[in-house]
């Protein structure tokens, strides 16, 4: 039953937490506000526990000379890299993230492979719309018709006579049957969410702290 | 179009050009087919990004908020000041900078590594994780309770208002905007969320009314995908025009 | 095969292709498609254009790189438009991998509009909190940023002269990624009664148009659509108004394949295609 | 020292303005405590068919006739996202049934805390199934915490290890179509579920099947198979029936300009 303290914590945490919502009360109010500035400090230390898995997910890929095993030295070439120019180096007073070679690797590096990943939901936006796009039944039809109508009314494409009216439809279409479904799924994953964190809260939910073997 | 020169090669802006280009080019590969030039590009990535994450936790968490931290509470402690080091008044409330209360998120922080060293010394991670998630779900019940699931419901009441002067001004709505159309779309609204409402129903069964709601209900689930999904092909494309801009003004140095 | 079920099964890499060109294009050779402007732009525009005094503009730099080709925009053509009202802007940012992409804006308004720093626009940085920010910004900007991005002392800064707080300021006008907008406008705006403007990427603007509707904000900008409108308003078309063309192609090519999936659905595959969880369950049994 | 302890109880006060929600909040925990005796007391409730949930057995059958592995991504939020804890128990359910079958199952990470967490959990359930020999810990790797980073690192599994079965389950952002689109690209079954509003729509046309919001958090539930856990269900709908009314009712209030109506429910300005 080793899973008892664990329990505990989190019920506590969560209570302190709920507490901290609905009372005026100063020292539980600071308190609150100073574990909940602080909690993520438990997320920095966990970062360890990820660099772990991945080195020995490269190393053992290094190792045995897996297929690709020359990919594995650039990813441990771009995280040294990082590593090197954000955590050791100064330049002046600029550490870190100012760090002139290390905001140099952040521009010319980081930033542009996530922008063009981002950029490629242009391409894939396109390819399911094609696919996926089909009147094949009355539900299908008003995805397709709600989509086509909405891009149209984004873009002056169409102009002149009914097609003026586009934007007004779009808008519609966003203002009444969106925002009515948007209601209401929020009201359910409000009421979800409420429960499951009440479950973790009470220890009813708890396979998320796996086993509780010795 | 005026074809200026290239970016150059020999300064840092232009050689980080040059690289930003190469690696837009290898993402943009893949469109094609997997290949050495997205592996390549993909490996580095998630390497670059580790790093920098690293030294993101490093110089915005862990240093200001707990190694200063600590460090001023040892100095206080170290003057024999006792409530400055734990940063609290006579009362035990909490005045200033946390100091040495930082040896609480510190402990939990070591907690989760034990997991590593043994596994007898699991459940000391696990109270580290039920913390976490602990104050985290805390956070959540009223939280959720309040942004999502009362305020849309207030925020669907109060739609109705608009109809009667004397609720209109309170509610801070302007009673001239009520028209003959504004009233079919409240109702269309309100029976729009009823209905999608009624389609997250679990444990009724699906007869009668509550099938024809649920049934309207998906229709209206289905037109709210469909417009979602028009309206964020324009944001999409936003980006990729980002990288075409790139791509021709920065590295190929095209003027228009 | 016939030609409506090629229709139907076009490898998606045409789809590719067919995108890139008709985006590339426009922006190698813009077609100056028109661009009509709206009333929740306007009123931004309007907004600023009636104000006086040198009060700043606190400009909320809260996007990164990936939504830097909607937001951007948005934010040189407010610098530009303010600045031409010698109106100071101060740029602040409350999330976390928004300096770099801020820094670029900073130095493009010293280069293109000779602006001075620290006088008509300064950059205080990044600084983790969000709300906490914003409260502490109420009681004093200095708090939260006591030394600006370049390491100055905020206080000494000759744009500070007589702001002490928000409320100081003429006006909020935050360009939002994500949800930080909510916390400008409930806590800078409903709270300290500073007004509020916003700029949001073309995905979020539609949650942020009930805070216009009610009045809680001075005005919206929408994506690169909506920074289109304000460069058109401040008459200095740039990356945004460009855009808008490689938009419409690109919609125009989305909707086509659409039309070219519909019509060989219709007239090929119809009635053929079987979910294939389907047809494994089927071929189960 | 009872007085001190007294006087104590009367300087607290529930903050200005959260009387409705902790009124609201009591009585959906109140429904929950109703709802748990009665399971716990051996009552069995039904709940309806929610199509992606039948389909998880299946698709997990599919990877195994054709000799693939089977790929599960919690989302891209830390633990501290109820979606993501919501997604963990599905993702024990999974384990249990790949382990059953011998096949292979990857968890790639976004977040380390989940990634232990999804180790423990995999394990738990491999050793439930007597299946312990056969767990792979490096199945459930950490990749990294920049969300496209990520997402380029994912669909590279994805085309080079071609899993027959994809869950995409808790919370995401943009990168969902990437995701998505790629594994429908290789052809194989993919069951989605998030509770993230913006990115269902790219998930309903690019997956098999897609658990819509409060669906995800009912299939965590009902997957459990537990009956104390299942009847928090109930509670759900209770709520929702309940706002149902208050809608329904409320609506007619605001109509006839019950000023009073809206001061309750804190709407007036």
């Amino acid at each position: 039953m080793s899973n008892r303290g664990p329990l505990a914590v989190a019920f506590i945490a969560g209570m302190l937490m709920i507490g901290d919502y609905f009372l005026d009360w100063g020292p539980l109010n600071s308190y609150a506000e100073w574990v909940q500035k602080y909690y993520i400090i438990i997320a920095a230390f966990a970062i360890v526990l990820g660099v772990a898995s991945l080195f020995k997910l490269h190393l053992g890929k290094l190792k045995r000379k897996e297929d690709g095993w020359r990919y594995s030295i650039v990813t441990f070439f771009g995280f040294f890299a990082m590593i090197v120019t954000g955590l050791f180096m100064t330049s002046g007073d600029l550490t870190g993230t100012k760090h002139p070679w290390n905001a140099w690797l952040y521009t010319n590096v980081q930033l542009p492979l996530g922008a063009t990943m981002f950029s490629l939901l242009a391409f894939f936006i396109a390819s399911a719309a094609y696919r996926a796009f089909r009147a094949r039944s009355l539900e299908a039809t008003l995805l397709l018709l709600a989509a086509c109508l909405v891009m149209l009314g984004q873009v002056p494409i169409l102009t002149g006579g009914v097609f003026e009216s586009l934007p007004e439809i779009k808008q519609w279409i966003l203002d009444i049957p969106n925002m009515a479904s948007k209601r209401a799924i929020m009201i359910g994953v409000g009421l979800g969410m409420m429960s499951t964190a009440l479950k973790i809260i009470f220890g009813i939910e708890r396979t998320y702290l796996g086993g509780s073997e010795e | 179009m005026i074809f200026n020169l290239i970016a150059p090669f020999n300064t840092p802006e232009g050689l980080g050009i040059w690289i930003a280009a190469f690696l837009t080019l290898c993402i943009f590969s893949f469109l094609y087919k997997d290949n050495p030039f997205y592996k390549f590009a993909e490996h580095l990535f998630v390497g670059v990004s580790t790093g920098y994450y690293i030294s993101i936790y490093y110089w915005n968490t862990l240093k200001p908020n707990l190694i200063d931290e600590l460090r001023k509470g040892f100095s206080a402690l170290g003057e024999g000041n006792v409530q400055k080091a734990f940063g609290l008044d006579e009362n035990g409330s909490i005045i200033a900078e946390p100091h040495l209360r930082m040896v609480v998120p510190l402990m939990l922080g070591i907690f989760i590594f034990l997991i590593f060293i043994s596994r007898k010394n699991a459940w000391l991670s696990r109270i580290s994780f039920a913390w976490y998630i602990g104050v985290a779900s805390g956070i959540a019940i009223p939280a959720s309770m309040a942004t999502r699931v009362l305020i849309q419901a207030q925020g669907s009441v109060r739609d109705f208002c608009i109809f009667n002067a004397g609720c209109a001004n309170a509610a801070g709505l302007d009673p001239q905007t009520a028209t003959t159309s504004l009233w079919i779309n409240s109702a269309l609204l309100l029976i729009g969320t009823l209905c999608a409402v009624a389609y997250f129903f679990f444990s009724l069964p699906s007869k009668g009314v509550l099938k024809a709601m649920n049934k309207v209900g998906i229709y209206f689930l289905m037109i709210s995908f469909g417009a979602s999904f028009g309206y964020t092909v324009m944001a999409r494309i936003s980006l990729l025009i980002g990288r075409f801009q790139f791509l021709f003004y920065d590295w190929l140095g095209i003027n228009i | 095969m016939n030609i409506w079920q090629k229709l139907s099964s076009i490898d998606r890499r045409w789809v590719f292709l067919a995108m890139a060109l008709f985006v590339a294009f426009p922006v190698l050779k813009p077609l100056g498609l028109p661009v009509t402007t709206t009333k929740e732009v306007e009123d931004i525009h309007s907004f600023i254009e009636n104000l006086d005094g040198t009060k700043p503009i606190i400009l909320g730099l809260d996007f990164g790189p990936s939504t830097a080709p909607e937001l951007t925009p948005m934010a040189k053509a407010l610098i530009r438009h303010s600045l031409s009202k010698g109106i100071p802007v101060l740029g602040v940012s409350l999330a976390p991998d928004a300096p770099g992409v801020a820094n670029d804006i900073m130095k493009w308004a010293e280069s293109e509009l000779n602006a001075v720093m620290g006088k008509d626009i300064a950059y205080l940085g990044y600084k983790v909190g969000t709300l906490n920010v914003i409260l502490q910004m109420g009681q004093g900007i200095s708090k939260p940023f006591p030394k600006d991005y370049y390491g100055n002392n905020t206080d000494d800064l000759p744009i500070m002269e007589g702001v002490e707080t928000l409320e100081d300021c003429a006006m909020v006008v935050g360009l939002e990624a994500t949800a930080i907008s909510d916390l400008w406008i409930q806590y800078a705006g409903d709270q300290m009664g500073v007004p509020i403007g916003i700029g949001m990427t073309a995905v979020s603007a539609p949650e942020a148009y009930v805070f216009y509707q009610s009045g809680q904000i001075v005005g919206l900008m929408g994506g690169m659509k909506g920074a289109a409108e304000y460069e058109l308003l401040v008459n200095a078309p740039g990356a945004a108004v460009q855009g808008m063309d490689a938009q419409s192609l690109g919609h125009i090519v989305i909707l086509v394949f659409i039309i070219l999936g519909n019509l060989g659905y219709f007239f090929g595959t119809k009635g053929q295609e079987i979910s294939r969880l389907k047809s494994l369950r089927d071929g189960e049994k | 020292m009872i007085f001190n302890f007294l006087n104590l109880i009367f300087q607290i006060q529930i903050k200005e303005g959260k009387g409705p929600v902790f009124l609201v909040l009591v009585l959906f925990i109140c429904a929950l405590v109703f709802f748990l005796d009665k399971a716990r007391k051996g009552a069995s409730f039904k709940i309806r068919k929610i199509a992606g949930l039948d389909a998880v057995n299946e698709a997990i059958g599919r990877a195994t006739e054709m000799g693939k592995s089977i790929l599960y991504t919690t989302g891209l939020e830390t633990a501290s996202h109820i979606a993501t804890i919501a997604s963990l128990t599905i993702l024990s359910r999974v384990a249990k049934r790949a382990a059953r079958y011998g096949t292979r199952l990857q968890v790639p990470s976004f977040d380390p805390i989940v990634m232990t967490l999804s180790q423990e959990i995999v394990r738990e359930s491999y050793l439930e199934e007597g299946m312990i020999d056969s767990f792979r810990k490096d199945d459930i790797f950490y990749l990294t915490q920049e969300q496209f980073a990520y997402t380029a690192a994912v669909e590279g599994v994805l085309i080079r290890e071609k899993p027959a079965t994809v869950f995409l389950m808790g919370y995401f952002y943009a990168e969902s179509l990437l995701l998505a689109e790629t594994g429908n690209s290789i052809g194989a079954i993919q069951i989605a579920g998030t509770d993230a509003v913006t990115q269902l729509p790219f998930f309903i046309v690019s997956c098999d099947y897609t658990l819509i919001g409060e669906e995800l958090y009912a299939a965590s539930a009902y997957l459990s198979e537990d009956s104390s856990i299942i009847s928090s269900l109930k509670a759900q709908d209770f709520g929702k029936a309940l706002l149902w009314i208050f809608l329904f009712i409320g609506s007619i209030f605001t109509f006839f300009g019950s000023v009073k109506f809206l001061s309750i429910i804190g709407g007036s300005s």
